[in-house]
C-alpha cells in the first residue's frame, strides 16, 4: 500500500479550526515544507501543539506570522518575539505547559490512557485548575490527554510500509505524536525499500500518508 | 576572574565520575568548560541526547544536531539519541544525577523562580520545571545579585518554577547549601567578608564553618 | 468443515485491507489461515511485533521470535520489533483496528470472560484486558458451547476480562452483533434454524434479517 | 568506566527479601545465566516482578520450583503448573496485572511518575481496592509505579559505555525495567566498541553491569 501524496492531497486534509501537532524543537526536526503548505492554503484558527513557537521564520513560527493560529499549546516561546506580540495583541492564546508534561501528555492520548500524575508544577501556577492528586503522602498532578486532528511530522527516511525513523535531535516530539493524531503525515526526506525491523522508530500503522522532500 | 567563571569553575567541582548532568542555558553551559580532566561527566540535552561534545567547527555543522539553546552541537562517542518522551522519562524518573541552572530569584527554603516575570516577560517553563523537580541534585549557579538587587530572597517573589526543590546554590560570592533547616553559607570568596554576603542576600543566613572558595 | 474452520473463515471475512489485527492465542489464530488473498493485514503479536509471519521450518527457528503464545514464529518483511511499553501503547491507544479472542462466557451486553475459573484455573489475564479495552473491533470467536453448555449468557457469572466491549461474536452456529438495544443474531449457519441458536444461546436474541454465513 | 562484573561479583548483588524485576516473554529474553546464579545463590524470600511465572525449567519459574520467591507479580502464570501449585500450597502469593498495566506501572516509577489512569480493568475484579478516577465522563483505574531493588536484563549486545539493543521479541520488559531498578545488570551475549548513536535501546547511564555471557 503506497502512503505516498502530493501536494493537492496534502492540502485536501488542511481545514479551518483543526488542532494540528508540530514536530521539532526550536524548529529542529519540523517539517518545514509542510508547514509552507499549510501557510499556502490559508486555513486559519487552528490550535497548534509543539514543543515551542520556533523562530518568525521557521518552524510554527511561520504559521503564528501568517496570524493562523489560535491556540498555541507549547512549552516555551520566547526564541519568537511574534509569539509575544501576538499574545499580547490578543491575537493568539499560549497554553504554557512543562515540556516533560507536554511529552507525556501527547503519549497519554497515543498510548489511551486517562491521564498522568506528575510531580512537575506543584506548588506553581502550572498547578491552577488541576486535580491535585495524592499518593502515599505525596501530591501530584492530574494531566490529561492531549490529542489532535493532524499530526505533522518530520522522518529521516520512510520505507515503502511507512516505518520511519528520524535524524539525531530532530527526532524529539515527532514519534510521540505520530501515536496521537487521528491522522498521520511525515514529511520524509529519503524514502528506501525496508528499513531493519530492530531499529524502526514509528512503526508503520500509525503513519496515514507520506509526502517526499524535494530537493 | 569573572564572576561567571568563577561560578562555571565552582559547580563544576561538585560533579563526580559517570554522573549524568543537565546544565541549562546560559551560565550554566560554561560549566562544561571546567570540568576536571580526571572526571568524566555524561552532559544531557533534554531535546534528545546524552553524550553532548562542544560546538563544531563550521564545516561540520549538522541542522539536525542541536542542543535545547538551538545551537549547533555535537555528539560524543559513546552518546546516543533519544525522543522527548524517553528525555523526559530520564528526567523525571530521578536519572539525571546532577542539573544545573539559572534564577531570577531563589528562596532559602529552595524555591526558585526562573521562568516568568508576569507582564514583562514570558518564555515559558521549557524543561525547566522537570528537571528542578526530577534531577538528584540542583544546583543554581547565578551571579549573587541583578542590578544590586539580591536573588536570594526569604521568599521568592515571581511565579516558582518548582517549590523547594534546589539543593545548591553557587554564586560568585559564595556558596550555599538548602538545608531543612534553612540557608546555611557554607563558602566564600576569599576576598568577600562574612558580612558583606549577609548584606546583599535577602535571607536569613546560617553561618558557621564557612570555608574559602576555590577561585 | 469442522467448528474452528467455520469459525476462523467467518472472523477472516471481518477484515480489511491494511487492518492492525491481534489475534488470541487458540481458535483465534486460526483466523490467518483464512485471510482472502487480496487483503493485507498486519498481525500484531503483542511481545513485541508487527508483521507476525507463519511458524518457520526447524532449521529457521530462533528462540528470540515468538509469539505471545511462547511458539516461534517469522518476521514478513516490513514488519518491526518493539518493546511491551510501545506494544500496549499501540493496543490501549486504539491503533488496532481488530482483536479476536477467544471466551469462557460472553453476554448480551458485551461483557467478556475469559481469564479466570476462580478456584480451578488461574492462568491470568495476559495482554487480554488491555486488547479488549483498546482495540477498535473487538471479536469473540468461539464454540457455541462448551460440553453443550451455551457459552453465550445473559450475564457473565465468572470474572470479567473487560465490561461492555465486546462488539461481534462468531460461532460455528451464526453471527452476533452486540448493539445498544441488545444482542443481534445477523448470521446463521445454512444448516442450523434461528430456533435452534436460540435454544442454545443463554440470552435474549433480537432476530430480525438473518443472513446465511458462508460455511 | 568499565560496568562488566563477574560472577563473584554478582553474587554479591543479592540478597534475601529482595524486589527484582527480571525481563522476558515465556522466558525469551530471560536473561538465564543470571537466574541460575539466583538459585545458585539460595536467596529466598523474594518479590520477583516478571511478565510472566516462566516455565518450570525455564525463566524465573527456576526460581519458583527453587522455594526462592515468597510474592509474584505477573500477568500470566498459565505455562507453569509450578506456580499453581505453590500459590495453592500456599508458600507463593501471585499478584495479577493486566500486562499493559504492568508495563506502564514499571515505566510510572522509571519516568517518575505518581501513577496512570487505565481503562484497562474497570468493572472486573482489578478494580478492586483501586481508587476510580472519572475525567469526562470516563473512568480509569488509578495504577500505581513499580519499582525494584534490582533488574535482571537480557541484551543481545552490549557496547564498552553499557549502551544496550536487544534481540527480536527478546526485548519485551527489558529496556522498561531498565529505568525502574535501583540496581540494572544486563546479561550481554555479545560486546562491541560502540553501537549506532540512532539505534541505542537503552541509554548506558541506566546499566549499573554488564555481565557477558559466555559460550
Amino acid at each position: 500500500m503506497d502512503k505516498t501524496i502530493d501536494k493537492q492531497a496534502f492540502m485536501a486534509l488542511l481545514h479551518d479550526n483543526q488542532t494540528i501537532m508540530v514536530g521539532g524543537f526550536m524548529a529542529c526536526g519540523t517539517p518545514e515544507t509542510l508547514i509552507d503548505w499549510v501557510v499556502e492554503s490559508g486555513v486559519g484558527n487552528l490550535t497548534i501543539i509543539c514543543n515551542d513557537a520556533g523562530f518568525k521564520d521557521r518552524g510554527v513560527g511561520k504559521l503564528i506570522a501568517n496570524d493562523q493560529v489560535k491556540t498555541l499549546i507549547a512549552s516555551h516561546i520566547g526564541l519568537n518575539p511574534e509569539a509575544g506580540a501576538h499574545m499580547s495583541a490578543g491575537t493568539m492564546q499560549c497554553e504554557l505547559v512543562p515540556q516533560g508534561t507536554l511529552a507525556e501528555r501527547i503519549r497519554a492520548h497515543g498510548a489511551g490512557l486517562g491521564g498522568i500524575l506528575t510531580p512537575t508544577g506543584v506548588g506553581t501556577i502550572v498547578e491552577e485548575g488541576k486535580r491535585v492528586i495524592e499518593t502515599d503522602g505525596t501530591k501530584y498532578l492530574l494531566e490529561l490527554p492531549l490529542g489532535a486532528d493532524l499530526a505533522l511530522i518530520d522522518a529521516r527516511v520512510a520505507d515503502r510500509h511507512g516505518n520511519l525513523v528520524y535524524d539525531k535531535t530532530a527526532r524529539n516530539f515527532n514519534p510521540v505524536m505520530a501515536m496521537a493524531a487521528k491522522t498521520v503525515v511525515a514529511l520524509a526526506h529519503e524514502t528506501t525499500a525496508t528499513l531493519d525491523p530492530e531499529n524502526v522508530v514509528t512503526p508503520h500503522v500509525l503513519v496515514d500518508h507520506i509526502v517526499k522532500e524535494v530537493g | 576572574m569573572d564572576a561567571k567563571t568563577i561560578i562555571a569553575r565552582r559547580v563544576a567541582q561538585e560533579l563526580s565520575d559517570g554522573d549524568l548532568v543537565n546544565l541549562g542555558i546560559g551560565l550554566p553551559t560554561l560549566v562544561a568548560n571546567h570540568i576536571p580532566d580526571h572526571i568524566h561527566v555524561h552532559l544531557q540535552s533534554e531535546n534528545g541526547l546524552i553524550g553532548l561534545g562542544p560546538q563544531p567547527t563550521e564545516d561540520k555543522v549538522d541542522k539536525n544536531l542541536t542542543n535545547a539553546g538551538a545551537e549547533y552541537v555535537t555528539l560524543k562517542e559513546g552518546g546516543m539519541y533519544f525522543d522527548s518522551v524517553t528525555s523526559f522519562g530520564i528526567i523525571r524518573g530521578g536519572h539525571v544525577d546532577v542539573t544545573v541552572l539559572g534564577a531570577l530569584e531563589v528562596d532559602q527554603h529552595g524555591s526558585l523562580a526562573s521562568w516568568i516575570i508576569p507582564g514583562k516577560l514570558v518564555p515559558g517553563m521549557g524543561g525547566a520545571m522537570d528537571l528542578v523537580v526530577g534531577a538528584k541534585k540542583v544546583i543554581v549557579a547565578t551571579t549573587h545579585t541583578n542590578k544590586g538587587r539580591p536573588k536570594i530572597k526569604a521568599a521568592c517573589s515571581l511565579p516558582l518554577t518548582a517549590k523547594e526543590e534546589v539543593d545548591m546554590i553557587v554564586t560568585e560570592l559564595g556558596v550555599f547549601h538548602v538545608n531543612e533547616d534553612g540557608l546555611h553559607l557554607v563558602e566564600r570568596h576569599p576576598d568577600i567578608s562574612i558580612e558583606t554576603i549577609i548584606e546583599q542576600t535577602d535571607a536569613p543566613l546560617i553561618v558557621g564553618d564557612v570555608k574559602l572558595m576555590e577561585v
